[in-house]
């Protein structure tokens, strides 16, 4: 079977793009706090995009609609990389906390500032142990 | 099976928009519940109903929604409980409407009433009449050319219900009361939303170095989006796009602008008059160019008398109707961000 | 596959209409209303344009050369031009809702009615 | 040829439904602004991806280039809402 070369191509990139923006989403999902989640959506995702849109670059040859998509593919990484680095200070700004090792994993109170909001997170982790 | 995909993620994503308490995600889910809805109107190829719905219904509605919520409450304090009653009428509803279901043809059938009727018409005969490749534009703009002005003039008439409704009304005793419930206001959100103490925010944003990455960005990107605005509005006879939807994306433009550098300097850039004046010149254009056309010996809107050549005088005048929709659009779309804001700005 | 799927759409369109009416009238607070409201116009765009998708079809942009079959563009435009009517009247009724706050202090319909009940 | 768009396609609405979680549980609005964002840029793959399944992709790319502007638009408000409270300055 003869197997186009730009076909072969578009599907590689299409598939590399694919496996990245579902790693991504599922990190968004399983890591533990917001910047760990923020680092899995900003890169993953962006760089996924990017393979997904070389990939139909590709597909298309050289004309009017791959000089479309490199824009929007120029645009993405502008637009996206700025977003995301605007989001992660806003979050920092307003004092989201970290997440250090040993620290319960999951949903519970990210921001910990009054001690209140501890003593809920406290009470949520022995919830979680059981 | 992504026929079968985006339609059930709507219906999650519809229902999750009613049961969320906070108000903010909710406005977040309906953001997100209209990606997707544009997503439906690539899938069933209406795409320019699609980039009308993601400038439109993403974009600018939920900007809208935001600011709304940023002036009153943002926690839905009414009680959880299901409305019977509500619930047995909307069920009822449903009831009947599936029954009715019964009678409807299947979908994607090209031999029903709706498809059949004056439509093989548009289709064969929309190029050679109007110049236009879109069909859409050239129904939109010479077809029912009448009906897109009345609807201009419905879209010109809700900005000014807008000015009327807020304009000149900032007695000192409201501006206090807005004040102290935007106190209240944050305190909730930092209950509520964030987790975050009122003293701990900057409410004078003073650092001058803050956002220096924002705002370059926002610099660099504000031409390029004018452009693209600029690009629909004229690219409607060959692809999606038109007059409506270049207009919201100019009014876009000026909000982003807004967003980053502050009401101020907007309105250094784009002043109020200029845009009040802008909002009433977009019908003017339309209904202008409907009366050149009876000049030149044919009927209201007939723009195909206007120069020699036929196709190419209606192409000229549908850029120009298109011209005019764009204008009173984007003034509109200013309007809505300049005179909801407004009523903070003057305390 | 195809038979179940000849409806589908109907079925779509039924549950957010519902859900859009149901939020409009159990929901006490306004925005909610609001956000409701526009749910509810949604579906009904959506029942309008998924009566234009032919078999087969492409989107309404003529090519020349070949011959292809093309959806309706007569629902596209009649509900393009809804959706930006939709927006201007939804902008003029929260405007109205941030009237009634500066007012009542409060969005919440049950007590913006008690309210009422006391003043007359 | 169109299989392998649909299937990508497919793929990314999966993960979009994952995102989905994010957005409802919360568990508060960084997260959810995160959610919206990545969407966004999910939708504009979606989209060209349909438009490659549909064979013509020329008339979907504008739409994609909406897709882009108006993604950063609503990210902007969000946090400009969360930031101040107030869109006036």
């Amino acid at each position: 079977m003869h197997i186009d070369i730009r076909v072969f191509l578009t599907a590689l990139f299409l598939a590399i793009g694919c496996f990245l923006l579902l790693v991504a989403s599922i990190g968004v999902i399983r890591f533990p706090d917001f910047f760990t989640r923020m680092h899995a959506a900003g890169k993953a995702d962006t760089m996924g995009q990017s393979c997904i849109i070389i990939g139909l670059i590709i597909y298309s040859g050289f004309n009017q609609v791959s000089l479309k998509l490199l824009m929007i593919m120029l645009a993405i990484l502008i637009i996206n990389s700025t977003a995301t680095h605007y989001l992660a200070k806003a979050a920092y700004m307003k004092g989201v906390k970290h997440w250090k090792k040993g620290d319960t994993y999951g949903e519970i109170d990210p921001f910990a500032i009054s001690s209140a909001a501890n003593v809920a997170g406290k009470k949520a982790k022995g919830k979680l142990k059981r | 099976m992504i026929d079968v995909a985006i339609p059930l993620f709507l219906v999650v994503c519809g229902i999750a928009v009613l049961l969320m308490k906070d108000l903010m995600s909710s406005i977040m889910i309906f953001s997100v519940y209209s990606l997707m809805m544009a997503i439906e109107w690539v899938r069933l190829n209406a795409v320019d109903v699609a980039i009308t719905e993601a400038a439109v219904g993403a974009g600018i509605s939920t900007v809208l929604f935001m600011i709304i919520l940023s002036r009153t409450k943002s926690v839905d304090e009414s009680k959880k409980s299901v409305n019977i009653l509500a619930l047995l009428v909307a069920v009822g509803v449903a009831a009947i409407l599936l029954y009715g279901t019964l009678d409807l043809p299947n979908l994607r059938n090209s031999n029903i009433a709706p498809n059949t009727h004056i439509t093989p018409y548009y289709l064969e005969n929309s190029y050679e009449e109007t110049g236009q490749l879109n069909v859409v534009a050239a129904i939109l703009a010479s077809y029912r050319g009448y009906d897109t002005l009345g609807e201009t003039t419905v879209v010109a008439t809700a900005g000014l219900c807008l000015i009327l409704l807020l304009r000149g009304r900032n007695s000192k005793q409201s501006t206090k009361d807005t004040q102290k419930d935007r106190v209240t206001n944050l305190n909730k959100l930092s209950v509520d939303d964030a987790g975050v103490k009122l003293s701990e925010m900057n409410p004078t944003g003073a650092d001058k170095d803050k956002d220096i990455i924002k705002k370059t960005v926002t610099k660099f990107l504000i031409p390029f989006i004018q452009l693209f605005g600029l690009y629909v509005i004229v690219h409607g006879e060959l692809g999606p796009g038109g007059g409506f939807q270049g207009g919201v994306i100019l009014g876009v433009s000026v909000i982003v602008y807004s967003l980053v550098f502050g009401l101020k300097e907007s309105q250094k850039r784009m002043s109020i008059k200029t845009k009040d004046l802008l909002v009433s010149s977009g019908v003017l254009i339309y209904g202008g160019i409907g009366v050149i056309a009876l000049f030149f010996g044919g009927n209201y809107l007939q723009y195909n008398v206007l120069l020699p050549d036929p196709k190419f005088a209606s192409t000229l005048g549908i850029m120009g109707i298109e011209i005019g929709v764009g204008i009173t659009v984007a003034a509109v779309m200013i309007t809505l961000f300049y005179e909801t804001v407004r009523l903070v700005d003057n305390d | 596959m195809i038979e179940l799927l000849a409806k589908y759409n109907y079925w779509i369109v039924i549950i957010l209409l519902t859900t859009g009416l149901y939020g409009v009238m159990a929901r006490q607070n306004l925005i909610k209303k609001i956000i409701a409201l526009n749910v509810f116009q949604t579906a009904v765009l959506l029942f309008y344009v998924s009566m234009s998708k032919i078999k087969g079809g492409t989107a309404p942009i003529v090519m020349h050369g070949q011959e292809h079959i093309y959806d309706n563009p007569l629902p596209q435009v009649l509900m393009l031009t809804a959706i930006v009517v939709g927006i201007s009247t939804t902008a003029v009724a929260l405007t109205i809702v941030m009237h009634i706050y500066r007012e009542y202090g409060t969005i919440e319909e049950d007590r913006i009615l008690e309210m009422n009940k006391h003043n007359d | 040829m169109s299989n392998m768009f649909e299937i990508a396609t497919l793929i990314i609405v999966l993960s979009a439904v994952l995102i989905l979680y994010r957005l409802v549980i919360g568990p508060f609005v960084f997260n959810r602004i995160l959610a919206v964002n990545f969407f966004g840029t999910k939708t504009v793959v979606i989209l060209l991806l349909v438009g490659f399944m549909y064979n013509r992709p020329g008339i979907f790319i504008d739409i994609a280039f909406v897709y882009v502007l108006i993604n950063f638009t609503t990210v902007l408000a969000f946090l400009k809402y969360v930031e101040s409270g107030r869109f006036d300055r």
